[in-house]
């Protein structure tokens, strides 16, 4: 394995980052929805990837992380920036209560249930449950981001914004992934019943899975807050889970890089069939189904973690 | 005073009595062997008392707690550690990563420490890989640490099983038919590595086909039959237990 | 009282159509244990085929309404079933062997596909079926009203329920599907020829979801490229309700939803309607982790 | 795998390629039509796109505006506010003076913001939310009114007809739930008409006799259902399967001639529906030539009066670049608040208040009869 994830990423990174110098604000902005459903597919990843649990209804976790910032920030006009562990907070706990109670369901049952969850928490949006969340309407009037007195406004901005949380959450994931937690969580997928009899609670990692999965696309819901500065229900419909959910499998399900380029593709390539116009969705369906035919395991599936074994330092490089 | 005691023990499946008042004592520092014909409720007795299934009656005692009804990650915690009859490795995943399987209940950080890779969560994974590596050793796999469980031999597989089961500490290790699929040479070297974790002091206790095996490293042996314990003693008094005779007799032995 | 029995008389109209949909999930998903997505847009296509028989080719004024009904439901149920089996080769068979989850995303993607491919055939406005085809007279039951069309359909439902059961309970093809369910390779080992079974379960499953398009069209006059996934999503819920993999536990499922459904909106909320039955999907679900009829198989460890 | 990683960074430089290679063209105007051309409205952005490039071609054809000739350029907004804020950011960057669209009022809510930053004048066709105008945004006009103008002509509407309790349907949508509570609103601030019943319906849905059944139930002297004409269609459809004939009133997004397809006329006879008037029924030469030229062109009249709306959006956008002979947004946009009086619009006199609504009273009453046409209501 020739590849250096290390040397690419301190490659691609810098060239990145300086991209929407020399792009309009339109392509910024695709590249900003991008980095959005990167950050949802990457919480994402952590259930259906890591833990190959089947959940068609991450959408619901993101509302949640989304109407916590807007209702706050509108009411008691909190700078939507400092929501932002309050919004994952808020996922999280209520990743933690739903998920509580039927976390014991297998494959297909835990998918419609959650399916189930993300619709009911949509149709309550629409119905203005507790008069909070303004129905149909949403909410509108977010004021926009600041940081050291600089308003967030233009589409570069939100680009380093979005995409700085993208390269922090990458980080931090691969150092979950490399560890007790993120191995428990792939004995899990591979095989329940002998992670069990290995000694590791299921049940209790099943739910972590769900509970940090959930606070971080409660964070991408309070950035994509931010930046659309109106929410409203149709923005978390089911649909929105079926696309991060493909992005995941059709990148590689439990591989970072894999996910970053589900979201490319998912995301970007619509947007670059815009001149095929009303036929654009039709050979987006027909993609899916070739890609998947293609490369069952995704773009680019996971690699077997390395270890640095007799060292005694530094372990977890991959080599 | 006994580190497993199985007292009563009765388990049916829909109207199919598996298991029916089964006691049996494991004292600290033993090989005990269970064998009986195909059928017989053996591997039900394992899932019973590694919680996999609830027992309807019956009592299980391990180091003086009862654990009927806990959970299996639980039973693993308090020192009981199994293999399966059907291997059940993490075949996707390395070697190396289905030895930490079995080191998981013994580590103890968490998301947090795991993403800001605290000094604490270094060192213990440092501190488990080398053990992990150790138990490798052990088995002899340590060569293969990087390769997928998967694409191990069968043989590989099965001492692969054992050396997970080892990483969680335990003090009773329960080997579903460890000799099963293994060829002469192998079984050799499987009673050998038996022997050598008896001496670490972990009592075992373990099911197999292989009359060879058993007799030659058990102490002491129980005989089901039909989900009842029909005789309990030494390998000799066993051979010369004419109901085991019969019993034998009356059934095809191999699988 | 009559408010109520006409509100379970409503429900189980509805659920009745959700029953016929569903049973092509819970056939396919107990062969291959693959959720169909692509299924609830085979009922669009059903749906708009039955538009075109009688609006171009003018089906109900050559041969007469009532014939034009028999002749409609046969051809749309065999054309459904073809592009159920040309969705099997192209999109399923050759993911046969790989990940689960990926034939679930090319599953979505034919999903997407068919919904657009209608709606680039036949515009993305509402369409109408001819108002004509049936008469429209509603029977009135102490005060319960219920249209003749309703209860045709209703009758067609059972039949077919009916009909399919006996097929898999008492022929000896039923059983070759019973077995390949339980288990392909040992199916496979005593000479059943497992792909055949596959075919003929993406013949009868799309052929019956067609046919739950055509009745929703004749039922209710007005079809759209996108109901396929309000229905496919409703049917999916009914087949897991009633335990998925089980054809009697697919129409309990449908008939429970579709009453549940009236019986919320007529009691709790309307808004919330959906909601009530996520709801009592989730509650069961929690009780019974297989769905109603679903049997919990032992994992043999 | 190292392969696959590449994608990432060829993608990056795709993107970069596509974005430069959009450059502006001198000697045009370019206008943007934003609406839904996918997703749950795509009939509607169709028709809007229909209109518009025929408006177009006819500007063109005389000549353009003051000499430039006039470019249109589409963006679907996907009826779907993620996907219009993208749109939005599209059309901004092409250099657009205006933007006309779009349709929902969730959707043009999700752009306002970025064609306000960019300063380009954003007349919406069928966004009928009132909110939408209470921003103080300078570049905001609609040519449809708003939802409390309606509400206002409905609610007065009931009290001519002589009903003395009545049942509110909506469909949780921004704009029937918007009108729905605008209407109960008024309704209760006198007594004269009792509200038995409010609740609200999933769209999208094919059988409503479960709600109808309850509807029953509350035994109202009429319906008031502000949803859209496809749920309408199947109300009215399923009450007369019922045997209920209850009188039901609509909003204005049940005018549509497809009401009485889905419905049939023996159905939907009888149902009233407050609206902008249908093209038919405007008296002006404008519309009569337009809807003769819509019909050539595409072979039927125009379905919905918000893609005739949308045409009045860009005929004022023309008018004001004309008669300014300026693209600059501000003057244009003074232009539009203060010296724009009475333009004979397609669907009436247009002039817009300071805070960019549609000036005038706009609503009528129409009755569907036994044909199942539309009549105006004197």
């Amino acid at each position: 394995m020739k590849f250096n994830r290390k040397r690419f990423y301190l490659a691609a990174v810098p060239i990145f980052f300086l991209v929407p110098l020399i792009l309009n604000p339109y392509w910024v902005d695709v590249l900003n929805s991008i980095g959005l459903y990167a950050l949802l597919g990457l919480s994402l990843n952590l259930i259906v990837g890591y833990a190959g649990l089947f959940n068609l209804g991450h959408a619901a976790f993101y509302a949640v992380g989304a109407y916590t910032s807007a209702i706050l920030n509108t009411t008691y006009h909190i700078p939507i920036l400092l929501l932002l562990p309050v919004a994952g907070l808020a996922a999280g706990i209520f990743a933690l209560i739903v998920a509580r109670p039927i976390i014991h369901l297998r494959g297909d049952y835990l998918c419609i249930v959650t399916i189930g969850v993300g619709e009911i928490v949509r149709i309550a949006l629409i119905n203005d449950v507790f008069g909070i969340t303004g129905g149909a309407n949403g909410i509108f009037g977010i004021a926009r981001p600041r940081i050291f007195g600089m308003v967030i406004r233009t589409p570069h901005q939100f680009f380093y914004l979005i995409w700085l949380f993208v390269a922090i959450t990458v980080f931090l994931f691969y150092r979950l992934e490399d560890s007790r937690v993120g191995r428990a969580l792939n004995y899990i997928r591979e095989d329940e019943m002998a992670a069990e009899a290995c000694g590791i609670n299921v049940a209790h990692y099943k739910l972590i899975s769900f509970v940090v999965g959930a606070t971080w696309a409660g964070m991408a819901g309070n950035i994509f807050a931010a930046k659309m500065t109106i929410i409203s229900p149709e923005s978390f419909s089911f649909w929105e889970s079926v696309l991060m959910f493909t992005l995941i499998i059709l990148g590689g399900a439990g591989s970072i890089e894999g996910v970053l380029l589900g979201a490319f593709l998912i995301i970007g390539l619509p947007e670059i069939f815009r001149e095929l116009s009303n036929a654009r969705m039709l050979f987006f369906g027909a993609a899916m189904i070739a890609m998947m035919i293609f490369r069952p395991e995704g773009l680019i599936p996971p690699v077997p973690k390395k270890y640095r074994v007799f060292s005694g330092t530094d372990r977890g490089e991959t080599t | 005073m006994a580190l497993l005691s199985v007292q009563r023990l009765t388990k049916s499946f829909g109207g199919l009595l598996a298991v029916h008042n089964v006691s049996f004592d494991v004292f600290s520092g033993e090989i005990v062997g269970i064998i009986g014909p195909n059928g017989a409720g053996k591997t039900t007795v394992f899932n019973l008392i590694t919680g996999i299934y609830k027992p309807d009656q019956g009592e299980i005692v391990f180091d003086q707690h009862s654990i009927v009804g806990k959970a299996p990650h639980d039973i693993v915690k308090l020192g009981i550690a199994r293999t399966f009859q059907t291997i059940r490795l993490f075949s996707n995943l390395s070697v190396l990563e289905n030895v930490m399987a079995g080191a998981h209940c013994r580590m103890s950080s968490g998301v947090l420490g795991a993403m800001l890779r605290l000094p604490g969560q270094r060192r213990e994974e440092r501190e488990k890989i080398e053990e992990a590596m150790e138990l490798l050793g052990l088995v002899g796999l340590q060569d293969f640490y990087d390769y997928l469980a998967g694409s191990l031999s069968y043989g590989n597989q099965r001492l692969l099983e054992i050396a997970r089961a080892l990483a969680t500490h335990p003090r009773l290790l329960i080997l579903d038919e460890p000799a099963g699929g293994m060829n002469e040479r192998e079984t050799e070297e499987l009673i050998k590595l038996i022997g050598k974790i008896r001496d670490k002091g972990v009592t075992v206790l373990l099911i197999e086909h292989d009359m060879n095996v058993v007799m030659k490293i058990c102490e002491r042996i129980v005989v089901l039959e039909y989900g009842s314990t029909i005789a309990e003693g030494t390998p000799e008094e066993i051979q010369s237990n004419p109901r085991v005779i019969e019993a034998y007799l009356g059934t095809d032995e191999d699988e | 009282m009559a408010e109520f029995l006409q509100q379970f008389v409503n429900g189980l109209a509805v659920g009745g159509i959700y029953a016929l949909i569903a049973l092509g999930y819970t056939m396919v998903y107990g062969v291959l244990k693959l959720i169909n997505f692509a299924h609830g847009d085979l009922f669009t296509i059903g749906a708009y085929l039955g538009l075109t028989l009688l609006t171009s080719f003018g089906l109900a004024d050559r041969v007469g309404p009532g014939v034009a009904v028999l002749l409609l439901v046969v051809m749309v149920m065999g054309f459904v079933a073809v592009i159920g089996i040309i969705l099997e080769r192209v999109a399923y068979r050759p993911l046969r062997n790989s990940p689960r989850l990926s034939a679930v995303v090319s599953a979505l993607g034919a999903s997407i596909f068919f919904q657009n491919a209608v709606m680039l055939i036949y515009g993305a406005r509402f369409r109408v079926y001819p108002q004509n085809l049936l008469p429209k007279i509603s029977l009135n039951l102490l005060g319960i009203y219920i249209p003749l069309v309703k209860i045709l359909v209703l009758v067609v439902c059972v039949i077919m329920m009916v009909g399919l059961y006996l097929f898999i309970q008492r022929t000896t093809i039923g059983t070759a599907i019973r077995a390949a369910a339980i288990d392909q390779e040992a199916a496979r080992l005593v000479g059943i020829n497992v792909d055949g079974v596959i075919t003929l379960v993406f013949i009868i499953g799309p052929a019956l979801g067609g046919l739950a398009g055509l009745m929703v069209g004749i039922l209710y006059g007005q079809i759209k490229f996108t109901m396929g996934w309000i229905y496919g999503l409703k049917a999916f819920t009914a087949a897991i309700l009633g335990g998925i993999g089980n054809i009697p536990g697919a129409m309990l499922g449908g008939l429970i939803l579709g009453v549940v459904e009236a019986l919320g909106s007529a009691y709790i909320s309307i808004a919330w309607k959906d909601a009530i039955a996520f709801c009592v999907l989730i509650l069961i679900l929690v009780v019974k982790p297989t769905g109603l009829l679903g049997e919990r198989v032992a994992e043999k460890v | 795998m190292r392969r696959f990683s590449w994608i990432v960074t060829f993608l990056a430089v795709l993107v970069f390629i596509f974005g430069s290679v959009i450059s502006s063209t001198a000697g045009e105007i370019k206008v943007g039509l934003m609406g839904p051309m996918t997703g749950a409205w795509a009939s509607e952005g169709q028709e809007m796109k229909q209109v518009l490039e025929l408006l177009v071609e006819e500007t063109n054809n005389q000549g353009g505006v003051n000499g430039q000739k006039i470019k249109l350029i589409v963006e679907d907004d996907g009826s779907d506010p993620r996907t219009a804020a993208l749109a939005a950011q599209r059309l901004v960057t092409q250099g657009i003076v205006g933007v006309i669209g779009t349709y929902g009022s969730s959707v043009t809510e999700a752009t306002q913001n970025i064609y306000d930053e960019a300063k380009v004048i954003q007349i919406a066709n069928g966004s009928t939310a009132i909110r939408l105008t209470e921003k103080g945004l300078k570049y905001f006009f609609r040519t449809c009114p708003r939802d409390d103008e309606q509400a206002r002509v409905a609610v007065k509407a009931i009290k001519n007809l002589g009903f003395h309790t009545i049942a509110i349907l909506h469909d949780n949508t921004t704009y029937a739930k918007g009108l729905a509570e605008e209407a109960k609103r008024l309704l209760e601030k006198d007594d004269t008409v009792k509200i038995v019943f409010f609740d609200a319906l999933t769209p999208g849905e094919q059988d409503y006799t479960a709600i109808l059944t309850k509807l029953k139930g509350a035994n109202p002297d009429a319906v008031f259902f502000t949803g859209y004409y496809p749920e309408a269609g199947l109300l009215l459809r399923q009450k007369k399967e019922m045997g209920w004939d209850v009188p039901f009133i609509g909003g204005d997004a049940t005018n549509n001639p497809d009401l009485t397809k889905i419905a049939g006329a023996d159905a939907a006879a009888g149902f009233y529906f407050v609206s902008a008037p249908l093209p038919k029924d405007l008296p002006g030469e404008e519309a009569k030539k337009f809807l003769e030229k819509f019909a050539k062109k595409y072979g039927n009249p125009p379905n919905s009066i918000y893609s005739v709306l949308a045409g009045d959006g860009f005929r004022v956008l023309v008018k004001a670049i004309e008669v300014t002979k300026s693209t600059d947004p501000d003057v244009l946009a003074d232009y539009l608040h203060n010296k724009l009086k009475d333009f004979p619009g397609l669907t009436g006199k247009i002039s817009f208040n300071e805070k960019g609504d549609r000036v005038g009273e706009v609503y009528r009453v129409y009755r569907v009869n036994e044909k199942g046409e539309f009549i105006l209501l004197p």
